[in-house]
């Protein structure tokens, strides 16, 4: 078996994350957070349990859903989805999200597609995981130009959820809501503490020598390049197929 | 009922509010380019919940005064190019949304209630930018508690795609039950279809279930790979390779305008 | 899934709130005794939007609390002589109701909405006994327009009957879609069908259109002819001599138990 | 062909109060509102028009409706119901309906079903045919003991609907909204005036001499009991079948 591939430790970081809940719903274009849950999934039906739920949104296979495109937030609306997993044009050390654009709205420079569910799902979902690759000070913002959906929301305003981590090609923090703001949990291999400050444009707590992330176990590893790529391969054959190309040959990219 | 795409697109008069389906619910391509040609500008768009090529495509046209969306993209493809651009020019006005409070809107037409009121957006700059939405304090509770209303949504018109009709005007939405809800909230609704059945959609309690009844459908005409190059669920898959060949062209002005003149209405 | 009716009746414990379905949408009369031998008291119902032989027989074993309804009748038998009874002794609370009201507080539910706003009540008594509702100034108009606001129903069980499952959870109720709004709405929901079948409601659009996801679905048994004497939607139809039977038989205390006791369980 | 049946002489009527709806939506329970509204459907579509959609509650075999038994009242609300025929245990005199009991609430000594979906339909639906055939002191009251439904609303409440005439079995009156009241319209043959008067709880506007309701004309009539009756036994076969053999034999009951 060749050595864990960094996608590989995002892949088991999420399973991690997702730890007990009973009902999870992922975007149909997010491949590492949907296999999280698969693996999941699998490992605790290993361990003779049901499993979570997963919900691949979009997806004709994996649709659950028989109440057209409003189901998913009246299902969350209802507290029958425990996590979900989002990401961000720009996040910010505060836990704000924007999927908008850059600059001054609406005349944004750079446009991206809009919010989509995120002013509804992150308030009402309990734990969001905050999934971004891209670690870049461009990408984790000091105070992002719009607030798609906020991390925070003052007390008497109704918010049964919202952010409990975040996680990138190379850190995971967990987030603060008394702060409000992110703590340094764990550095992925490869990088450390100095070059994530390098690389994140807000402050954020951690410890002065901060844990490596974990890796996978080789019975965790197992499962997730044997079954769990293959029920991937269902709902996303190419992100499956370039994982398992990628596993076979030296990662050249694993930093 | 069954009448020709033309047809369908004089109902598209000048500053209507028309409410399009989000890529994966059954887009009407087929009448895109019978609506530009029809040239009725200044429409008001209301995407459920968000909007794609369609969409696009009537920007880039200058068919359009404004948008209402969750999100405008073209899928696998990316950014929507004539969107984007008329967004960093100024050139539409934008009502930018979240998915449930669009579906809020149209439920609050459906029920011939004037709101409907919605958690979450409390604290999103979405909210800043909507004077038509409204927080109040949750009259139920002891104090406190905001909430924000989210007015009506009543189209002008709703277009879209299906697999079938019968030929009573009964449309068959299988799950897609947003596209019920957009023919609830709006006067009229024009549907293109992949085919026409004889027995009525009402006559069995199996294809009853899916059925969007007459009541509702102003107007059916038959277009067979009428969402293409968008699939149609049940029926066949999107063809990804004519979005990016849209996508890549779309990304000027003179690359919209020779893509809509001269590439392909239908699939090869 | 699939378990006895008796170990579906345990869910129901004393105190909770019940709804049941409108007798032509699929009533799980096979139910009925089995709640009544747990013999939970204080049930508050809840009649989507109105009851019938089901509340009638629970109100008259002693077990109900209180009754949210827009009417108890027994259809072409008439009115419901054990409700009647109670509502002129004073033994069950009344949350007299208009059907868009109670479809109005389940949709909230579903909406995770606090609240939904309908038009209409102003003026009628029904309000003036419903604390619960609230009238409002319409927050979007520019003064007056009141209106009233139905706050959600959340029923702790729904309990209805259906054609069939499949043994995944999954659920056909075709075009009943308030049995897919009360289950949304409710905290656990008891299906008994009549019968289950292998493939999954959820592999075909056709079925998948009327299928009730199992994720809504806390446990579902096979309950044969399990809506009689009612009838089910597609399946059979109701047995009228039999509800006259009962009509008779329940106009007096006594001849309700002795019908409770004596009458048959199943249909002949 | 025999005499005109007082039954039909309703269906006639509400065949006439119709005129011009495009839909209407009528009761499981109540044939003659029912036949009245198939027998606009025929005249019109004998006129080469398209005739009024005709909703039946309750009916599987005319269900036109595919999103349970909320969809009437959404669809009413849309503004897409025209007309619908209203019951009720006691009807007042400012439009008033009461469907809940008599005495006091809520330990009425008479208890009636309840308000079913009046306290709604009723505000929104804009021609209310209130029909209750029938019409005695009991009835027709001066002040109903719970209003379901308000006849009238204040100024400033939303209110696109109402009742446009109530029928019984012995007259036609015309609601009077700006009064509010009833005007007595017409009397049906083989009643009057005082007789009218005396079966009446409220007071009413008439003429000194008030008009008789019209009966249909021969080909109306044999329009109803051909083509009419035959749809109407679809849906109510016992109320049709009644219906033809009355008209068969002497009508001993026509008074």
């Amino acid at each position: 078996m060749s050595e864990v591939h960094p996608r590989e430790i995002l892949i088991c970081t999420i399973a991690k994350l997702l730890d007990g809940v009973r009902h999870v719903a992922v975007g149909a274009s997010s491949p590492i957070p949907a296999a999280g849950a698969m693996l999941l999934r699998a490992l605790r039906q290993q361990a003779g349990e049901k499993g979570p739920r997963i919900s691949i949104l979009g997806s004709v296979e994996h649709n659950f859903f028989t109440n057209g495109s409003a189901e998913l937030f009246d299902c969350a609306g209802q507290g029958r989805i425990d996590a979900f997993c989002l990401g961000g044009g720009q996040i910010d050390g505060r836990g704000n999200v924007n999927l908008v654009g850059t600059g001054d709205y609406p005349q944004t420079p750079v446009r991206w597609p809009g919010s989509f569910g995120s002013a509804y799902l992150y308030y009402v979902v309990p734990r969001v995981i905050l999934f971004r690759e891209e670690h870049t000070p461009r990408a984790l913002v000091e105070k992002v130009d719009f607030i798609s959906t906020p991390g925070v929301s003052n007390d008497g305003v109704y918010r049964s959820g919202g952010p409990i981590a975040l996680l990138t090609s190379k850190a995971l923090f967990r987030f603060d809501k008394t702060r409000p703001g992110f703590d340094l949990q764990s550095i992925h291999p490869g990088h450390d503490l100095a070059g994530i400050k390098d690389a994140t444009g807000f402050q954020f707590a951690h410890e002065s020598q901060p844990e490596q992330t974990a890796l996978p176990n080789p019975q965790t590893l197992a499962l997730l390049r044997g079954r769990v790529y293959d029920e991937v391969a269902e709902t996303y054959p190419d992100f499956a197929a370039q994982m398992r190309r990628e596993i076979e040959r030296p990662l050249s990219h694993a930093s | 009922m069954v009448s020709d795409l033309r047809a369908l697109a004089k109902y598209v008069e000048p500053g209507v509010r028309l409410a399009l389906p989000v890529d994966y619910a059954g887009v009407s391509m087929a009448m895109t380019r019978p609506i530009i040609e029809r040239n009725a500008r200044n429409l008001d768009l209301v995407c459920v919940p968000t909007g794609g090529l369609q969409v696009d495509q009537l920007i880039g046209a200058g068919l359009v005064r404004s948008v209402e969306t969750s999100a405008v993209l073209l899928g696998e493809a990316g950014g929507a190019p004539r969107f984007n651009a008329a967004v960093k020019d100024g050139a539409i006005a934008l009502k930018d949304a979240t998915c449930p409070a669009i579906h809020a809107g149209l439920m609050a037409a459906q029920k011939g209630s004037p709101f409907m009121p919605m958690r979450g957006l409390i604290g999103s700059d979405l909210l800043h930018h909507r004077s038509d939405w409204r927080v109040i304090d949750n009259p139920l509770a002891d104090g406190g508690d905001p909430i924000v209303l989210i007015p009506a949504i009543k189209p002008d018109i709703t277009i879209f795609h299906a697999p079938m009709a019968d030929r009573f005007g009964n449309v068959w939405i299988g799950r897609r039950r947003e596209l019920a809800a957009m023919a609830y909230a709006s006067a009229t609704t024009l549907v293109t279809v992949e085919r026409i059945v004889d027995e009525s959609l009402l006559a069995s309690e199996m294809s009853a279930a899916g059925a969007l009844p007459a009541l509702y459908v102003t107007e059916v005409a038959v277009a067979p790979k009428g969402a293409w190059p968008y699939g149609l669920w049940g029926e066949y898959p999107t063809d990804t390779t004519e979005i990016l060949r849209y996508a890549r062209a779309a990304r000027s002005a003179v690359g919209f305008a020779d893509y809509m003149t001269n590439a392909q209405m239908e699939p090869a």
